[in-house]
């Protein structure tokens, strides 16, 4: 086992620890936190495997993949919280009701 | 591209473009409506018996547009097509007349002669469909438009009834699409050809495909040709407006379906294979019980439509048996009914809602003496019921003849057997209410709603009926003539079907 | 390889595993956030070790750095007194 | 074009359908409100051009274009029939005008009236199947106006007994036909050969004569005749049993194979099914008290004569001109006799007319049912003995049984012709209030009588001839005589032991017999089966089956499945494990 | 102004786009000469361009439509008039044709992003708490959706060193690893499609936003996943997709045309009627996998091409059909709603009357939905149809069946309340003639997709990804 390979194995277990709190967590902010955790993660793998070769310089594509990723991330994370704070606002809620309440009308 | 090719499109057409047209009136501008209406029944009806004429004398008119790949819309004018097309038109233009009287001062018109138009369109399409995606593409289009039209009214209990109307047909045509994509599969693009376009199959290595598509079509269709158990969706249509019921009834779309079992079995399947399928018999036992169940249905109706309604369930598998009963006279009988029994029944329900329209009318049991009020609407009803019961000299005798004649010569005597249980039971539910009509006494004075005048009713209610009546009566009286519908269907048996026996009768 | 590069990187891996779990368990918001920024650090550290100093920056600068602030921000927005939903009876609407 | 049009515009094809289409005109005229005042008193003699073709007959047309196509023509049957019917038809019209004089509904029943009469002249005349069919279809629905047209009880029951039979026997006549027509004929009448050699042939005859039997009156299937007889206006009544019962002897005659091969089983049964008609009809008969009643018993008895005849027919079909003959002589005398009887009935007022009239009426009644007695002299005579000599070419046991049957039933018939006298005569003194009969009513009777004395001798058919001089040698009188005396001693002796009342010992058989017992069996039937259908009703599978409606609104379990279903599947959690779940099995099918 | 001259300059390239595809064939342009990884390469083939053109008419006519009911809005506003709409607007434009014209797994990754955060501004315009709640919750979808196909590409890029499609597919092998790649990716999409059972958050988020961006998201924005999907299984993934997975995918999609439909029957309001029937819609697209790739083992190889390029084009017709067609009906129920202030079917009882033409449009629009002719589903269908018979897979034809008759059923149900008599007149409000019109051009746009077919189909032959000349692995 080397580094990388060390380092992918823990960006899979940060998507795997994130993944499992987006799903079970229902507070926004801790459900916009594990989506970065998640992306951490998937970045870390990129990175890691971007030294396919022990010791040569890594390939550069998977870099320019993470700092786009990471820019994509940072939107997601700035607007979900605008978002969250526009609910917030209106409804005063910091948690999402499933759907199911909020399409209403499924009664008889 | 002559005239020739455009001559069916340009049928179709008419009727097509008139609806468009109506759709955008506005309620009140009746003039323009009824000219718009009666210009289009008027043109098409001589388009139509321009290619009678040609088709008469051996031409053939066809009109071919690009469709999906190799598969065209094709619209040709064969001796059967021109059959069902010389009804539709010429029904559609007595209908129109009738349709007028019937729903002055109602609402919704442009809505509803809008739709009556598309679906003559449709039906006329149906007829006309030189392949058997085009007759699908129609067929489908026919359940469209008839669907507001039959819950024209509005009320609930029109509502359900269309719900049940769509339930059936759509299902019915999610069959029967099945059954045809499944035969274009099989066997390429299938253009309607007399004598079977499947010949070039295997029959042994496609039996059962073939057997399974066979159900599928003639699934489809049944539930337009109300087959039993398939005609629930009839009986319960009826509350549409009684010009819609003449719609359904007689010229489209009951006619459809039992049109589309025709081409199926003569000019997709063949007799030869259909019957080597071994698919004739249980057709033929479907059609038969769907004639003793309806008979017996009919028999127990109070209301005067829903009894005309499932008189239609027994009289529309006359054509099915005919067919299911492999024989050239038996096809005679089949295909002939196809007229006559639009005649005659077109002319019950022209007579059902006059009764209702003029005296409030709509019960058996109100029609009492209704003969004295009526006389000549009763006359043309009674002429109808005549030959519903397949009484000389009425056009249903002609049909009955031919496909007793039919049956016994393909040695299936136990269809005579079935047209004469059919003769007693259609006695029993048309004779007494001749009999109340006539010779009962009135209970009480008419509900009048219609006009005290020379006419026993508005005129356009009157002669559609009498006109109905007169060709009900002359189409089988003047049976022997050449251009009279059994002379036309003899005429098609022996170019389309090569099947001619010297027992058919006059030369 | 030598053993100490490979004891730095097993802490720091374990530290950002620790650290993540223990922000996405953290019952306090606040807490939860400013652990979330330490975490966007320790990354910052680890891209360094895969030799992408690129990312190291942008990490600190953006993920940290800019998403940290945002959450601060946002927290602190939802822990003010619940404000009166405005219209909660066009929700459904 | 010449081809389709045939013979239609020939002058002779134009007189057939003239024969046949002015009656019809007349009837429709009769119908429509604004020419029937012009229609009524033409009524009549619409029905003359027909008695002249009768008498100058026509070469038969051809007329391609009408139904399958239609050929009208005569043989000597058809004349014969045709010349009888026609005549009757044109009494009756006359004797109905005046009888019906000041009915409001005559316009209605002139209507009718016209319509039979051009069923009964067009079956005569018709030479194909489907336009026998067609006229016979005619004649039988359109005579339904004539059998309720009082509209009492009685005649609407009649009326219903009627049509009911009446379909019936059209169903299993078209039946007949259309297996005749397959056999062979096409629509062209083309008995003997035809029937004799179908596949189908016992089928055929006995579609054959149960469907003719039904309107011929033949046992058991006449159970209608004694019971629109009666209730039927009187020329009517006489059209029915003088002229309509004979277009099912009529029918018989075009269809069934006589001459043309012996069939002993089928002959048996015709004479066994005559004979006993014979001897049944007079034996109801005399229980009755109705005149008009004791009259169609009477036809009864006498149709099953005639069936009897046919019997010999299909016996011996080299002798079968013979038989023919004598059982068109039987048919004109039966139907002039029985046609004149009936119109009398309808005259009853004429015991308080004039002295003369009285006599004359009493007379003119006498003769006709002297003739029904086979009294000597009389057509009924020529026939009864015609029959005779006929019944010799059986083979013995027929030979014995028939000619004791004849006898029998000729005795019978006198006893039935007194019972009817003795009654009639003494209900006419006792009743009062019939009108006088108008002097209509006295001409057409007149001229029936006239015809009742002269028609069989001078109709004799070809055959009979030498019949003819032997009748009128008076060695031949008494042993007929004898038989008519014995007949009228007894009826009369019966009636004035009831104490000229008419009552008879045995309680009275009602009208129609063995309908009764019949129609309640039938109504049974009825309840149990309607209420068996009842139950089936609405329990439609179809809609069962495609009730999606029921489904998605009713069903409660599948409400609930489906909201709690859309609920659950919408929770994180759930969502969470659902993706991970389709995951795995996803990677499960990909990998394996 | 500058919205029109916007739309009609995007309409002009897309009509320029499509004439050469059609003349010449696929194009490819490598944007400022980069060529991949690194470069982004730009590819238009028949699919692409038609997918082009179909997202230029939509996005045209519903311009056309908002900018009528910002001219004539009434009380009822739904957000048009924000700002931010214009340039949300043609952002979103822009991304879909940056998505249709991508050829690579990443770049296709970022332009679904975008998409994303193009969409859920537009949905939340409507500013109601429900709207933001449905936002958000697309918004999560989204995040987690996008991380799991990221970490695809990742383990994709270890694997194979590339990131384009064609390359992709010449080189990958079955390997855990591929295996792990190809799930992560097709479920991240798959709950961005919004198939059966991860369908959860797209009824409220469709049933929620201004009617306009409804017809958008509806009609657009979950295909462009779904097309990502097509792309991948029948480009990349060819060789490693067995018949088992395909079939998986349809059984998914059967499911989805049962629970949608009948979850769509049981709504009370119109616009969540619409967005159910778009659950089952997804569905029947998802017959797409099993179709072709099913067809590659159960029929003959003489006849594969054919079959397998015909069930392809079909399954990709009914799409272009439905986006029509479902756009189309947001836009009309859009106006019912504009008239009566409320979407909820028992309160616009017979507007029929008073709104034919939108009615009519929704009719219209409802055939093509039911796959009747003559309208462009019923050409998908049938292609479908006899796919399915070819390639002896009859069981799929039953679900295609079954699936147009639950979408009859909806549809009847709303015609029904609309087209029945009011016994009392109720006040509707005025609607403009634009936004009828607009919506009635769309279902007409969808009918005429039936009437000439030969066109488009001809179309989406070009460099069509279903022929098994296309994919290179997956034929066995």
């Amino acid at each position: 086992m080397n580094q990388p390979t060390w380092y992918a194995l823990t960006g899979v277990i940060l998507f795997s620890m994130g993944i499992h709190a987006f799903v079970i967590r229902t507070h926004l902010v801790r459900r916009i936190l594990a989506f970065n955790i998640m992306g951490s993660g998937v970045f870390l793998l990129l990175v890691a495997i971007a030294h396919r070769i022990p010791g040569a310089a890594p390939d550069p594509v998977p870099h320019a993949l993470v700092l786009t990723g990471i820019v994509v991330s940072v939107s997601f994370t700035a607007f979900g919280l605008v978002l969250l704070k526009k609910i917030y606002a209106k409804t005063g809620k910091t948690a999402l009701i499933d759907p199911t309440e909020s399409t209403s009308d499924q009664t008889n | 591209m002559t005239l020739h090719d455009w001559l069916p499109l340009l049928t179709l057409l008419t009727s097509l473009v008139t609806g468009l047209l109506i759709f955008f009136l506005a309620e009140q501008q009746v003039r323009l409506r009824t000219f718009l209406n009666m210009a289009g029944a008027i043109i098409k009806l001589a388009l139509v018996a321009v290619m009678l004429w040609g088709t008469f004398h051996g031409q053939s008119y066809e009109t071919r547009l690009p469709l999906l790949g190799q598969t065209d819309l094709v619209l040709r004018a064969d001796a059967l097509a021109m059959l069902f097309v010389g009804l539709s038109s010429l029904l559609w233009f007595l209908t129109t007349i009738y349709a007028i009287g019937y729903l002055e001062k109602s609402p919704h018109r442009s809505r509803f002669f809008g739709f009556f138009s598309i679906c003559v369109t449709a039906t006329v399409g149906i007829a006309l469909a030189g392949n058997l995606l085009t007759f699908f593409v129609f067929y489908e289009l026919l359940t469209l438009s008839t669907y507001p039209l039959v819950v024209h009214r509005g009320t609930p209990e029109a509502l359900r009834a269309g719900g049940r109307y769509l339930v059936y047909t759509l299902s019915g045509a999610a069959l029967l699409l099945l059954g045809v994509v499944w035969l274009y599969v099989l066997a390429g693009p299938i253009e309607f050809t007399a004598g079977g376009v499947l010949s070039h199959l295997e029959e042994e290595s496609h039996r059962a495909a073939l057997i399974a598509i066979f159900v599928l079509l003639v699934g489809g269709l049944g539930v337009k040709a109300a087959f039993v158990p398939l005609h629930g969706w009839l009986p319960s249509a009826m509350v549409a407006p009684a010009p819609v019921s003449a719609l359904l009834h007689a010229v489209a779309v009951v006619k459809a379906g039992a049109f589309g079992i025709v081409r199926v079995v003569y000019d997709i399947y063949g007799i030869k294979l259909t019957e080597s399928l071994g698919v004739t018999g249980p057709l033929a036992a479907v059609a038969a019980f769907s004639i003793i169940y309806g008979s017996l249905r009919a028999l127990m109706q109070d209301d005067l439509k829903r009894r005309l309604a499932y008189s239609t369930v027994s009289q529309l598998s006359y054509i099915t048996l005919g067919v299911a009963i492999v024989g050239p006279l038996s096809t005679v009988g089949g295909v002939v009914h196809l007229v006559h029994q639009g005649i005659m029944k077109i002319t019950l329900f022209f007579c059902a809602g006059n009764l209702a329209e003029t005296v409030g009318i709509h019960r058996i049991s109100e029609m009492d003496g209704v003969a004295k009020r009526m006389p000549w609407t009763m006359t043309a009803f009674t002429i109808a019921a005549f030959g519903m019961i397949g009484l000389p000299p009425v056009a249903g005798f002609i049909s009955k003849w031919y496909l007793g004649l039919g049956a016994l010569q393909a040695g299936q005597g136990w269809g005579v057997g079935v047209l004469l249980m059919s003769t007693l039971l259609n006695a029993g539910y048309f004779l007494p209410i001749l009999y109340a009509a006539w010779f009962k006494e009135p209970h009480a004075a008419w509900n009048e709603k219609g006009l005290k005048d020379w006419w026993e009713s508005d005129w356009r209610l009157l002669l559609p009926t009498l006109a109905t009546a007169v060709l009900s009566l002359t189409a089988g009286l003047l049976a022997g003539l050449p251009i009279s519908p059994v002379g036309w269907v003899r005429m098609i048996v022996k170019q389309d079907y090569k099947l001619w026996t010297p027992f058919l009768g006059i030369p | 390889m030598t053993a100490l590069t490979w004891i730095f990187d097993g802490l720091l891996t374990a530290a950002m595993v620790y650290l993540a779990w223990s922000l996405l368990s953290e019952r306090d918001l606040f807490k939860a956030v400013v652990l979330f920024i330490a975490f966007g650090l320790l990354m910052a550290l680890a891209w360094v070790r895969l030799r992408a100093p690129d990312i190291a920056l942008a990490e600190a600068a953006i993920s940290a750095g800019l998403s940290g602030v945002l959450l601060l921000d946002a927290v602190g927005a939802i822990r003010s007194p619940n404000p009166v939903p405005e219209d909660t009876s066009s929700d459904s609407g | 074009m010449d081809t389709i049009l045939g013979d239609t515009l020939t002058p002779h094809g134009l007189a057939w359908l003239l024969l046949f289409g002015l009656p019809l005109t007349l009837a429709a005229a009769a119908a429509a409100r604004p020419v029937r005042r012009m229609a009524l008193p033409l009524a009549p003699w619409s029905m003359v051009p027909a008695l002249a073709v009768a008498v100058w007959p026509l070469p038969a047309a051809d007329y391609p274009w009408l139904l399958l196509g239609l050929r009208l023509g005569l043989d000597q049957t058809g004349r014969i029939f045709l010349s009888f019917t026609a005549f009757l038809w044109i009494c009756s019209g006359i004797y109905a005008k005046s009888y019906l004089a000041e009915d409001p509904k005559r316009h209605r029943f002139f209507a009718f009236f016209l319509l039979t009469a051009a069923g009964n002249l067009g079956l005569t005349i018709a030479q194909d199947m489907i336009g026998f069919y067609l006229c016979f279809v005619l004649m039988t629905f359109a005579a339904y106006g004539l059998i309720i047209h009082q509209g009492s009880h009685a005649a609407r029951h009649a009326g219903l007994i009627y049509v009911i039979l009446a379909v019936f026997g059209e169903v299993l006549l078209v039946t007949a036909i259309i297996m005749i027509g397959l056999a062979g004929s096409g629509n062209v009448i083309n008995p003997g050969q035809v029937v004799s050699q179908a596949v189908h042939r016992n089928l055929i005859m006995a579609l054959l004569l149960m469907g003719f039997g039904i309107k011929a009156g033949a046992v058991p299937l006449h159970v209608w005749l004694p019971l629109a007889h009666p209730v039927a206006p009187t020329p009517a009544s006489a059209v029915l049993s003088g002229a309509m019962i004979k277009a099912g002897l009529l029918g018989w005659l075009r269809f069934l194979p006589l001459g043309a091969a012996a069939l002993p089983n089928w002959s048996a049964l015709c004479l066994a099914a005559g004979l006993t008609a014979a001897l049944y009809g007079v034996a109801v008969g005399l229980t009755e008290d109705e005149p008009k009643t004791i009259l169609a018993y009477s036809s009864i008895s006498q149709m099953g004569v005639m069936l009897s005849a046919i019997g010999i027919g299909l016996a011996l079909p080299k002798s079968w001109p013979l038989v023919m003959a004598t059982l068109l002589l039987y048919a004109l005398h039966h139907s002039l006799a029985k046609g004149a009887l009936f119109l009398a009935v309808g005259m009853t007022g004429a015991v308080h007319a004039g002295r003369f009239q009285r006599l004359f009426f009493r007379a003119g009644t006498l003769l006709p049912a002297l003739a029904m007695a086979a009294a000597p002299l009389t057509s009924g005579a020529l026939a009864k003995t015609a029959i005779k000599e006929v019944a010799l070419l059986l083979p013995s046991f027929w030979r014995e049984l028939l000619t004791w049957v004849l006898t029998l039933s000729a005795l019978a018939t006198a006893l039935l012709m007194a019972h009817f006298l003795c009654f009639f005569w003494s209900r006419n003194e006792t009743e009062h209030g019939h009108h006088q009969p108008a002097a209509g009513q006295w001409y057409s009777w007149t001229l029936l009588l006239i015809a009742v004395l002269s028609a069989a001798w001078l109709l004799t058919p070809m055959q009979l001839e030498p019949l003819r001089g032997k009748l009128l040698s008076p060695s031949w009188w008494w042993g007929s005589t004898w038989i008519v005396l014995l007949g009228g001693l007894l009826g009369w002796a019966q009636w004035r032991r009831t104490g000229r009342t008419g009552k008879m010992v045995l309680p009275a058989v009602p009208p129609g017999d063995i309908l009764i017992p019949v129609a309640t069996l039938l109504k049974q039937l009825h309840k149990v089966g309607y209420s068996a259908v009842q139950r089936v009703r609405g329990k439609d599978l179809m809609r069962q089956l495609l009730a999606w409606r029921t489904a998605v609104h009713l069903r409660p379990a599948l409400l609930s499945i489906l909201r709690g279903g859309e609920e659950s599947i919408s929770r994180w959690t759930a969502v969470g494990t659902l993706f991970f779940l389709l995951a795995m099995i996803l990677l499960t099918i990909i990998l394996s | 102004m500058l919205v029109s001259a916007g739309a009609v300059s995007t309409l002009v390239c897309v009509g320029g786009l499509l004439r050469r595809v059609w003349l010449t064939g696929p194009i490819r342009h490598t944007v400022g000469g980069w060529s991949s990884p690194l470069g982004i390469e730009l590819y238009a083939d028949g699919l692409s361009t038609a997918l082009l053109a179909v997202t230029a008419v939509i996005m045209g006519t519903a311009g056309f439509y908002v900018v009528d009911a910002i001219r004539h809005k009434n009380g009822h506003t739904e957000g048009y008039d924000s700002d931010f709409f214009w340039p949300l607007w043609f952002f979103l434009w822009t991304t879909f044709n940056a998505v249709f014209l991508s050829r690579d797994v990443f770049n296709l990754y970022i332009t679904l992003e975008l998409l994303v955060l193009c969409a859920v501004p537009l949905l939340i315009l409507a500013g109601s708490g429900a709207a933001l709640i449905a936002g958000m919750r697309y918004l999560l979808v989204a995040m987690l959706g996008s991380m799991c196909y990221l970490l695809g590409v990742a383990l994709l890029y270890a694997q194979y060193d590339t990131l384009s499609i064609p390359q992709l597919g010449a080189l990958m092998v079955s390997s855990p690893g591929t295996a792990a790649a190809v799930v992560l990716m097709t479920l991240g999409l798959l709950l961005k499609t919004a198939l059966f059972p991860l369908h959860f958050w797209l009824p409220s988020a469709h049933g929620n936003a201004p009617a306009a961006v409804s017809a958008l998201l509806s009609g657009l924005v979950v295909k462009a996943s779904f097309y990502l999907l097509v792309r991948l299984w029948f480009g990349a993934f060819a060789g490693i997709v067995s018949v088992g997975a395909g079939n998986f995918l349809g059984l998914l999609g059967s499911l989805a045309i049962i629970w949608g439909s009948l979850l769509a029957l049981r709504q009370q309001r119109l616009k969540l009627v619409i967005a159910y029937s778009t659950v089952a819609q997804i569905g029947y697209f998802f017959l797409l996998f099993p179709l072709v790739i099913g067809g590659t083992q159960l029929c003959a190889p003489s006849d594969r091409v054919d079959w397998l390029t015909m069930a392809g084009s079909g399954a990709m017709y009914f799409m272009l059909s439905h986006a029509l067609a479902k756009a189309a009906m947001f836009l009309a129920a859009g106006c019912i709603a504009h008239a009566a202030a409320s979407d909820r079917l028992n309160e616009v009882i017979g507007i029929g009357r008073y709104l034919p033409v939108s009615v009519f449009a929704f009719a219209l629009a409802g055939v093509s939905l039911m796959g009747l002719p003559p309208s462009g589903g019923f050409v998908g269908k049938w292609m479908m149809l006899k796919a399915a018979f070819a390639t002896n897979q009859w069981w799929w034809a039953m679900v295609i069946s079954l699936g147009g008759l639950l979408a009859a059923a909806y549809v009847f149900m709303v015609l029904k309340q609309t087209v029945v008599f009011r016994l009392v007149d109720i006040r509707f409000y005025e609607v403009p003639r634009g936004m009828q019109w607009a919506a009635l051009l769309l279902a007409l746009f969808s009918l005429l997709l039936g009437v000439s077919g030969q066109v488009p189909l001809d179309l989406l032959a070009v460099g069509s990804p279903f022929s098994p000349r296309a994919g290179q692995g997956w034929l066995p």
